[in-house]
């Protein structure tokens, strides 16, 4: 499920042999993005060595307010497509990058011996809020598969959701793939059918970039070979 | 009390800067409700999960304001009395809980009494009493700390002259100890109160967001605030609500204008 | 009502209190003593509200605190013992009358009898209808009787009253006088205070209290008739000058004074040693310096006082009291001749 | 000061709600500092980010703090002087970013400073002015409750007693009626601290969470915490930091160990 | 040095003063009344720490204070007064030095200067190296003590001292007082004061305040003569019965008394008004019931007093002195005979 309306406008070699790039690069990604996006920034920044990439990481919805209140930002990274909508006409041809896949996760050993998506309706289990991405998610792939969850919480992000089972305090909880990559509190089920729910990426430059070459460069080079690697590294799929 | 007298001789100039920080306190307030979308006011703050959330922060945040005064009050009688050292490192440990992002406090309380916390047989999690339980701990330092400089700042001459008059312990508690330092308790209480009703990280953290159980205001404003296609009208129009009930709350409580003294 | 037995030392780094002391029970005694000599502190020990340094206090017999072991201290709300303080103290917060009937509600007492008995102490104190004011609506002489209502309403075993009638004025005074008087009829009660006034209509006995230590003590007007000391000559409010006795007269620089009747036991008895002579300023005249009769003496004037009745000339050795108008043109620094009749005068052992 | 009278009467029970007041606060820490990720804790506090994040969080809570004191003191005074009508009103109007949850302070901060805003002109958002200004708005109304409390408590009597001996507005002030509320303004002073060093909600909208510039310690926790990938072990080492630096500073404020009197 | 004219109207809701004085520069007034009186009300409200009702205040020819357009009001730090108020209230967080030195500091000597000047202070006091100690380490004399230096120490165009010497022994009292005679002579000075041997000691005039008005005012001496209220005479120590002048006679009760030497003119001046006599206790006799002679009256015992001298039996008609073995038997109800020699007794109009 991707996207073409935008293309990789040069290859990476290109642009840095051409590079007359300076400048500071406000980059304003969704947290779930941070690992990721702090590669990328620094492997950007070996080709342009004069720009200075300065990622904030926060809440899609947060960031996009702040956008709308004129923060400095040059760059626009939503976990979501919602919130790049909010940012209308200041983001400039928003262009898919990236998608996250649900899992369940468990915590270490599985105390309540979840296989599969049935099994959560007799278990302690957490999701997000049906208002927040993850939640929206959650609810459409539980619809999917014809489970009723009677969720103990609905937390507002991911994180609270993947604390909540990290401190067994939960026995199951719905969270992004991309969010237990390395920990070994957490166990992960891939539940059948989360390939149907995939969230999707965008990304965009600002109209009001500071630095509107930087911000577009940064753009390609996230839609780039070099820049998809780096997101599949970090277990994001393809957009 | 004669006017000037009761007016003690602060400087006049001190008009200025306390103009300035009450306008800082109140612009930004004004600014917010400006931005009400009042066309759906009147829906949002009347959704049934804006009431639900109202009822449920106003009574978890007076029960938790009612605990904190039961465990605060004696804990900052206590420091006020002890000598310089005992107090400022029971004043450390008190600070604690303040200093803290209240989403670590939050965490920290799960560990402690989540499921796989050191009390973990509580059985606590997702419950309003954990609800109460977060705001208590995020709450009872502002009540310690005010209760404590007002208590120290009163002194105990009166606690004396009471104690030679025959009085026991607890008569100079009630009738001497506490009436004298009304003021500071009172704005304890506020401090507290406040505090609680406005919890929002710890609550999300250990108690969960369970509407009707555990979602209080704060934690339904957030929700209406990162809601995705939601208009931040919603949200704001909730904060509107909280602040009205929270002080009209405030101004009920007899206590809350004390007054020179009774 | 209890009898009250101490030996209360409180050590400070400046300043140690060092005071024994006996009241029968029913008994009032009277603590005089210089500013600063101990008389607050010996109260405060006595209420328990000054850790005592050594010593011991019981009151009724029971040993209500004790420095050597077995340790015990009682706390002041269980002592059944109440002090006025100096300072009045009301309970700012609360009404003259919730003041008064604090110490009847704290011992138990209904609130509508504690409410009528505050009402009758107001009376007692000249405050009636007072009840409903605020502290801070009372003036200084009010808010002391206030404070004298607060403590004896607590009815209690012992009261220690630490100037009861400061800040009042001489005929409010002397009716609050009189109250103490009845009220206080069969309580044992120590009273500090600073005018001898006091002493001689409340108390049957004077304690004295000088530096912490007592210094002079015995029955009222036998104590002050007889100063053991410059101060207590000074609440007595006559001259005492210190000589030796020597064959049958008193010396003092070049005043003599041979024994009259009565002294002349003790000029005898206490041949060679320190005596102090005691007799009134009113007694003493200023003569020509052409008298050379026993019981004159040369000496210079110091200050003027005026007085009441007229003028009090101290000088190196005795004041005098003159009338107005001899006092014209006396200065300090002149040269006086003073005379004393020996009949007046007493002597008394130092 | 004799040590039976300074500690006053209160009754000897009350050391058991004291005692499970104390141990509520400190518990949760203790199973933080448990949870704490030992082998990386080293790495964790000393990370280039840790340690700038934590020079902007102590620079920006002194900075807002003596904002604070600047306009809070003296909107204190103000309140405690006032007649008990216009004190409860100003109360309430102070109460306000109290009850508002963080977040929602931070919007409506936004609202009034950000590019729409009304004074939007001066183009303070998302800069480290912005910081402190959100740490000052939320902090605020702590110092000026606990001190009202105090100066009320505190009367005005010896304030009185100077200007009979001809002190001036300023000299009353400076010389006693501050010096007499001490034991408040350090509480205040404290929470205030506290309240800015902890702020995270307001700053996370306000100024946002460019490191180096208006990523305060809170929101490095935040972004450990939430960052994709890292367990929250460095969240945890970085509260700790946070923690211990914050109580380190107010035992070092000379005035936080007021004693008895000076 | 300058003058204070006032004229203080402060209402309350049960009370109210109504004082106008004009004290010259460099004059020392007592103020003396009952309990409640208004005399604080007053020397407050000359401070400016008490808003007027009505009325005016000038100090040194400047006016400082009016109720009536144009309205003044300067404040009490502005106005060159010094208040020492009835409570010492010492500021508690401040060396005893630092107390003494407030007034100095704010008027804006430097510390160096302010600090040796407070430490001379101290010694007039009576409380050499007393400096480095806290109000709460100093005994109520000594609080007393400091509040008077403070007060002094700031150097004011006027004083205002309300009861200075309360709180002292006489011995101490006695030395303050001759402080501030000295330190004030040239001050303009009220001192409101309960003993009349300050008054007598320290001021030119005496103004009694009964009840927020003035009811006597002059010289000090001549106002304790000649008091014209029974506040008066208890303060003078005198009795004071109001009967009429009848024909060159003067008639209370059955107590008869013709004019002797000099009353003899205001007796006449008098006929059929109402007419004060006022005599000392000590001048009075106890007489046989056989005594008729003129100046002889019968009366009965309300209570027994002991005093220093003796016993003073108050009656329904005056009071009588006497000596403590001939009040032996005595007791309230028992009917007396009294008798005092004309010549003794002075008549004041009322
Ligand atoms: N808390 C204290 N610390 C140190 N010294 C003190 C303290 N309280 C009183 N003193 C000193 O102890 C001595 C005795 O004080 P105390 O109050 O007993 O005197 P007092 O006889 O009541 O005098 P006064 O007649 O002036 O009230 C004084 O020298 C006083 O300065
Ligand atoms: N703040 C107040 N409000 C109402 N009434 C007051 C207030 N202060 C004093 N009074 C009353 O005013 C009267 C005069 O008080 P003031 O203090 O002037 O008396 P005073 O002559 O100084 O008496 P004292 O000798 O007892 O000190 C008293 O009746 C008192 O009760
Ligand atoms: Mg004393
Ligand atoms: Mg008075």
């Amino acid at each position: 499920a991707g996207a073409a309306e935008s293309s990789p406008s040069a290859s990476p070699s290109e642009t840095a042999a051409e590079s007359t790039l300076s400048g500071e690069l406000n980059v304003y990604a969704a947290a779930s993005l941070s690992a990721a996006f702090d590669a990328i920034a620094e492997e950007f920044t070996a080709e342009n060595p004069e720009v200075k990439v300065s990622p904030v990481y926060d809440g899609s919805s947060t960031l996009v307010t702040q956008i709308l209140e004129g923060a400095p930002a040059d760059v626009f990274a939503s976990a979501d497509e919602a919130n790049m909508d909010k940012a209308g006409d200041a983001a400039i041809d928003p262009a898919l990058f990236a998608s996250n896949t649900l899992v369940i996760a468990v915590p270490a050993g599985n105390p309540g011996d979840v296989k599969t998506l049935a099994d959560l309706a007799g278990v302690t289990t957490v999701l997000c809020a049906p208002e927040v991405p993850c939640g929206a998610a959650s609810a459409k792939l539980l619809t999917a598969a014809g489970v009723t969850v009677e969720a103990a919480s609905l937390e507002q992000n991911v994180t609270a959701v993947l604390t909540k089972v990290a401190a067994s305090e939960a026995d199951a909880g719905f969270v992004y793939a991309t969010d237990v990559i390395g920990r070994d509190d957490i166990e992960v089920i891939v539940p059948e059918g989360a390939d149907d729910v995939v969230n999707h990426y965008p990304i965009a430059a600002l109209a009001d970039a500071a630095n509107p070459d930087a911000a577009e460069a940064f753009v390609a080079f996230v839609l780039s070979d070099a820049g998809q690697k780096i997101l599949a590294d970090f277990g994001f799929g393809k957009p | 009390m004669s006017p000037g007298g009761a007016r003690g001789y602060a400087p006049r100039a001190l008009a200025v800067p306390a103009a300035v920080g009450l306008i800082f306190l109140i612009l930004p307030l004004a600014a917010l409700v400006a931005r009400v979308q009042w066309s759906t006011f009147l829906a949002d703050v009347t959704s049934e999960a804006a009431l639900s959330a109202l009822a449920l922060s106003l009574s978890t945040g007076l029960i938790a304001t009612v605990l904190c005064i039961i465990v605060g009050v004696p804990l900052a009688l206590y420091i006020a009395r002890s000598g310089p050292r005992l107090a400022a490192g029971l004043r450390a440990a008190v600070t604690v809980p303040l200093v803290l992002p209240p989403m670590v406090g939050g965490v920290a309380l799960l560990y402690l009494f989540g499921r796989a916390g050191w009390l973990g047989g509580i059985g606590l999690s997702f419950s309003t009493p954990a609800v109460v339980l977060a705001q208590t701990f995020v709450a009872l330092p502002f009540l310690v700390l005010a209760v404590e400089g007002a208590v120290r700042t009163s002194g105990v001459d009166h606690e004396r002259t009471a104690a030679a008059l025959g009085a026991s312990r607890w008569t100079i508690l009630r009738r001497i100890t506490l009436p004298l330092a009304a003021p500071g308790i009172v704005a304890g209480v506020v401090l507290c109160f406040a505090r609680a009703i406005g919890e929002f990280g710890a609550t999300a953290l250990f108690a969960g967001n369970r509407p009707g159980v555990t979602q209080t205001m704060p934690l339904a404003i957030y929700t209406a605030f990162n809601g995705a296609g939601v208009s931040q009208g919603a949200a704001a129009a909730l904060s509107l609500l909280l602040l009205v009930t929270a002080i009209a709350v405030l101004l009920l409580v007899r206590g809350w204008r004390p007054g020179a003294a009774r | 009502m209890s009898g009250l037995r101490a030996h209360v030392i409180v050590e400070r780094e400046h300043f140690a209190v060092d005071v024994a002391l006996d009241v029968a029970p029913g008994e009032t005694v009277a603590v005089m003593g210089p500013s600063g000599a101990g008389k607050s502190t010996l109260l405060q020990a006595l209420a328990g509200l000054e850790p005592l340094t050594d010593g011991e206090i019981s009151i009724g017999g029971r040993v209500v605190d004790r420095v050597a072991a077995p340790r015990i201290r009682t706390e002041p709300m269980s002592r059944g013992v109440v002090l006025l303080g100096q300072d009045a103290r009301l309970f700012p917060h609360l009404s003259v009358r919730e003041n008064v009937a604090f110490g009847p509600r704290a011992g138990g007492v209904d609130a509508r009898t504690a409410r009528d008995s505050a009402d009758e102490w107001l009376v007692r104190v000249g405050l009636p209808g007072a009840g409903e004011r605020m502290p801070r609506e009372l003036s200084g002489g009010e808010g002391q009787r206030v404070a004298v209502a607060r403590a004896l309403a607590a009815s209690p075993r012992a009261v220690l009253l630490d100037e009861p009638l400061v800040a009042l004025d001489p005929a409010t005074a002397g009716e609050i006088r009189q109250m103490l008087r009845d009220q206080l009829a069969g309580t044992t009660t120590i009273a500090v205070t600073h005018d001898a006034a006091d002493a001689v209509a409340l108390a049957e006995r004077l304690i004295v209290v000088e530096a912490g230590r007592v210094t002079q003590s015995g029955a009222v007007r036998e104590v002050l008739a007889s100063p053991a000391s410059g101060f207590v000559a000074a609440i007595a409010g006559v001259n005492r000058l210190v000589g030796v006795a020597d064959g049958g007269t008193w010396r003092h620089g070049d005043l003599r004074l041979a024994s009259a009747d009565a002294a002349s036991r003790t000029l005898a008895a206490t041949d060679g040693a320190a005596l102090a002579a005691v007799f009134r300023p009113q007694d003493v005249r200023i003569v020509d310096e052409t008298v050379t009769d026993a019981g004159a003496w040369r000496t210079r004037v110091t200050r003027l006082e005026s007085t009441l009745a007229g003028v009090r000339v101290h000088t190196e050795a005795g004041a005098v009291d003159i009338a107005l108008a001899d006092a014209v043109g006396l200065a300090p620094g002149d040269q006086l001749r003073l005379q004393v009749d020996p009949a007046d005068v007493r002597f008394v052992a130092c």
